[in-house]
């Protein structure tokens, strides 16, 4: 456990929820692309942390990337109810559609 | 020794569910397959001695995902709970895409030559954790606990039908309110 | 067992992705991927669910669970057919099983007073253990036995039990504002008197009949039973939540043992 | 505070699971005297329950998703057996974690992921509306709960348990916190899905979650709710209710006999409160619960604060 192998897996979940975010449809499935990108940035943050300078303020980047997560969460879940009940659109590109 | 073992299981588990969340054909399984993705990065970050963050990333997590999982099957409209899915466009290119940028993140991680541990880690992370929050970085602790309480009102009005003028009539006169089923204090 | 992943019955049997895709023409290639058409529609043997117009405005998916003729708690031979959304009767449609076989003219099980205010609080030890109230449901369970067994001392039991039940704050949260029936209710559905108000009303009425059925009080018992129509239960539960409508259909007071056709006696 | 080598570990399990079986019994006794039948069944149906169950042929559903099936039912004990893990037994504790409360709650958060998973993998309706039910029980009771661990944690300002524990020296945090104790009593009660808080497993939806249930299954899931119970009376007692202090005894009996005592509590009450559904109890959290624990946490703040 040094710090390039921390941020090997932390590179290698950011890929995946990269991946998952481009590629998906639906929009919550797209939100699970962006929650595992930030899964990576925990690792990566917590890595940098440890092993590059472990003074306290460092943490607080930690606790506002998942404080992060949680409002993208709820916004998002909001938004997706929302789109839900006016238009019956859970794909990214309907509710691109229906900006126009 | 068997902190390094375990940092490896929990990676590898780490990246396989990651993955799966976008293999498996189930929701229920690919958010849950994300929790457990986050488990193993909670206890990873356990191991890089930050408790706190490690078990609040595991409890956050956890809620989140038990309420993704009710979404994904809520509004995943054909039902892909239980079909063979094959939800993406541009597959193609986000493949491409992703694995770009995982090379170059892995060789920026492995060429870059980091600089040498500076100072040492505070002898209860937590407690220092807590201090920095309410002393120097209080800004931050005030503006997260503003954004999360603004986040709640704001995702209620977005994904709620009904107004207080449905509840209460146009006058907000209406007392008991006029729900399709009342509530338990009987408002 | 019922799945929750029925066939729909209703005739818009495409999904809305196409509906959708279909309105919008053309401007749509990067769909090609997407390859829904060549799904099969039917894991496991069973239709997919498809989604309808709902009270709370989501189109969740239509589930079609039926309950009865047999459930725990449950008046026997009541068969309720729902279209479930989430735990919400969209529908409901109602039926009795065996309803065309000849009933036997009153075969003296309810012609007697023990045994009538047996029968009410056996529904009634049903309602509060659907409620989740264990301990008054044990007391009526043990009284029915005792009515039953032709115990003398009911009386002061029963007077016991309705006072627990009518002190009991808890009770009367848990049940008030369910399920309530109004004036215009009773006459539009021709239903009893007895079924005024809301589920704790109709419980305290129960355990009044059988109270009043022991002191000899009530002359008529079943010959002049009020019925209730069976399709009223159907209309009463449309709109609750399933455990909500458990509880409704249990503070009916249904016996189903004099039934006839498509109806019931309270 | 002396952290014992991990094959205690297994030791710990096995007074869980006494306690466990304890608790079965206790409430096969309490339910047999309600009834008027004779005691002893109530004593010996719990093990008749469990042979029976250990022999029972599991049934199968059409397209259940075994898989997470399995992984609900087994998860409410796994979940106790974590919490125990830093419940300080007199002086020996297994795992002296430093944010040991925020370790709680993340376990007992679990019981979102596992009570659905065991109502959504039987592809059941019955069992799939009961684990809704728990989902929206947990929208209620979560928030609450979480804040009245924090009572406790500010009293003591320290997240360690045995750090809390020790700050009760002179009165027990049960005393002048009230709000936050009996709030975190009912926390418990709606994890282990127990009295009021059992709609997603009650009769009026054909058993909830457990409505296709059987087997081991159903023993692991049904042993978890007392696992959970006993688990959670176990940890009140470094939290509120003054650790191992107390007169003659040693600590660790007087752990054993504050969690017995509150475990008694919550068995028997079982059988006088209500199942509050959750239509009706999401109210009440979020209108009564959450801001009573808020003040409770304010003024324990402020108590803190002058005492400082």
């Amino acid at each position: 456990m040094i710090l390039q192998t921390v941020l090997l897996v932390a590179a290698a979940l950011f890929s995946v929820g990269l991946y998952g975010a481009l590629s998906q449809q639906v929009v919550v499935m797209v939100m699970m692309g962006l929650e595992l990108m930030l899964n990576g940035l925990i690792l990566a943050a917590a890595g940098f942390w440890w092993f590059l300078s472990p003074d306290p303020s460092g943490q607080v980047l930690l606790l506002v990337i998942i404080a992060a997560m949680t409002v993208e969460m709820a916004m998002g879940f909001a938004v997706a109810t929302a789109l839900h009940r006016v238009r019956r659109a859970d794909m990214t590109d309907m509710a691109a559609d229906l900006s126009r | 020794m068997i902190t390094h073992v375990a940092f490896w299981i929990l990676a590898i588990g780490a990246a396989l569910t990651g993955a799966a969340v976008f293999i498996v054909n189930s929701m229920a399984r690919a958010s849950y397959a994300l929790a457990v993705s986050f488990i193993c990065v909670g206890l990873q970050v356990l191991l890089l001695q930050q408790n706190y963050v490690g078990v609040v990333t595991i409890l956050m997590m956890v809620m989140e995902m038990a309420v993704m999982a009710v979404y994904m099957v809520m509004f995943m409209g054909m039902n892909p709970a239980l079909m063979p899915m094959s939800m993406v466009h541009d597959k193609r290119h986000a493949l491409a895409v992703s694995i770009g940028v995982f090379l170059l993140l892995a060789a920026g991680a492995l060429l870059t030559p980091w600089p040498a541990r500076r100072g040492t880690p505070p002898a209860d992370v937590t407690a220092a954790l807590g201090e920095e929050l309410m002393e120097p970085k209080m800004l931050v602790m005030a503006a997260v606990g503003v954004v999360m309480a603004a986040t709640i009102v704001a995702g209620v009005v977005l994904a709620a039908h009904r107004t207080r003028y449905d509840r209460f009539g146009d006058d907000l006169r209406r007392r008991p309110a006029r729900d399709p089923q009342p509530g338990g204090v009987g408002r | 067992m019922e799945h929750r992943h029925d066939a729909h019955e209703t005739t818009h049997g495409t999904d809305h992705y196409m509906t959708n895709a279909g309105t919008r023409g053309g401007g749509h290639a990067g769909h090609a991927g997407m390859g829904h058409g060549a799904m099969n529609m039917a894991p496991a043997g069973i239709p997919l669910a498809i989604g309808g117009e709902d009270r709370d405005g989501l189109e969740l998916d239509a589930l079609h669970v039926r309950l009865g003729p047999v459930l725990a708690h449950w008046p026997a031979g009541l068969v309720l057919r729902c279209t479930l959304q989430g735990d919400v009767i969209l529908d409901a449609d109602a039926s009795l099983i065996d309803a065309d076989q000849p009933v036997a003219e009153d075969d003296g099980r309810g012609s007697t007073r023990p045994l009538f205010a047996a029968r009410r609080c056996d529904n009634a030890a049903g309602l509060l253990e659907l409620a989740g109230f264990n301990d008054i449901a044990s007391h009526a369970r043990r009284l029915r036995d005792a009515l039953l067994n032709g115990d003398a001392h009911t009386g002061p039991q029963l007077d016991r039990l309705a006072r627990m039940a009518r002190r009991s704050w808890l009770l009367r949260w848990s049940l008030r504002r369910l399920g309530p029936v109004t004036d215009q209710d009773v006459a539009r559905w021709h239903l009893p008197d007895t079924l005024r108000g809301d589920t704790r009303d109709r419980l305290l009425a129960m355990l009044d009949r059988a109270a009043q059925a022991l002191a000899g009080r009530n002359g008529h018992l079943v010959a002049e039973q009020p019925r209730v129509p069976i399709d009223a239960v159907a209309e009463l539960v449309r709109g609750w939540d399933l455990a909500a409508a458990r509880l409704i259909v249990a503070s009916l007071d249904l016996d189903m043992w004099t039934a006839d056709r498509a109806v019931s006696r309270v | 505070m002396t952290v014992v080598p991990p094959p205690w570990a297994l030791a710990a399990a096995g007074l869980l699971g006494l306690l466990t079986l304890g608790a079965a019994v206790l409430d096969g006794v309490l339910s047999a005297r309600a009834a008027g039948t004779h005691v002893r069944t109530g004593l010996t149906r719990p093990i008749g329950e469990i042979a029976r169950l250990m022999r029972q042929r599991r049934r199968v559903t059409v397209a259940a998703d075994t898989l997470l099936w399995r992984i609900g039912g087994a998860g409410l004990l796994v979940m106790a057996l974590m919490i125990i893990t830093v419940v300080p037994l007199g002086k020996w504790t297994l795992f002296d974690l430093d944010v040991g409360v925020v370790w709680f709650n993340a376990m007992d958060v679990l019981a979102w992921a596992f009570v659905w998973l065991t109502g959504w993998g039987a592809n059941s309706a019955h069992s799939l509306v009961g684990g809704y039910r728990f989902l929206a029980h947990g929208l209620a009771y979560e928030l609450p709960l979480m804040f009245a661990l924090v009572a406790p944690a500010v009293a003591a300002s320290s997240l360690n348990v045995a750090t809390i524990a020790a700050a009760q020296q002179n009165l027990w945090f049960a005393v002048w916190m009230p709000v936050a104790f009996l709030v975190y009593c009912m926390g418990v009660l709606a994890i282990a899905v127990w009295g009021p808080f059992s709609p997603a497993l009650a009769p009026d939806t054909a058993g909830g979650v457990t409505a296709e249930l059987s087997g081991l299954d159903r023993l692991l899931f049904l042993g978890g709710r007392y696992a959970l119970l006993v688990a959670g009376a176990a940890f009140a007692v470094p939290m509120f209710l003054g650790g191992g202090s107390g007169p003659l005894l040693p600590a660790w009996m007087w752990v054993l006999v504050k969690t017995l005592a509150l475990l008694t509590a919550f068995i028997w009450l079982r059988r006088r409160l209500p199942a509050v559904r959750p239509d009706l109890f999401m109210e009440v959290g979020w209108v009564v619960l959450l801001p009573a624990v808020l003040l409770q946490d304010l003024l324990v703040a402020g108590i803190a604060l002058g005492r400082s």
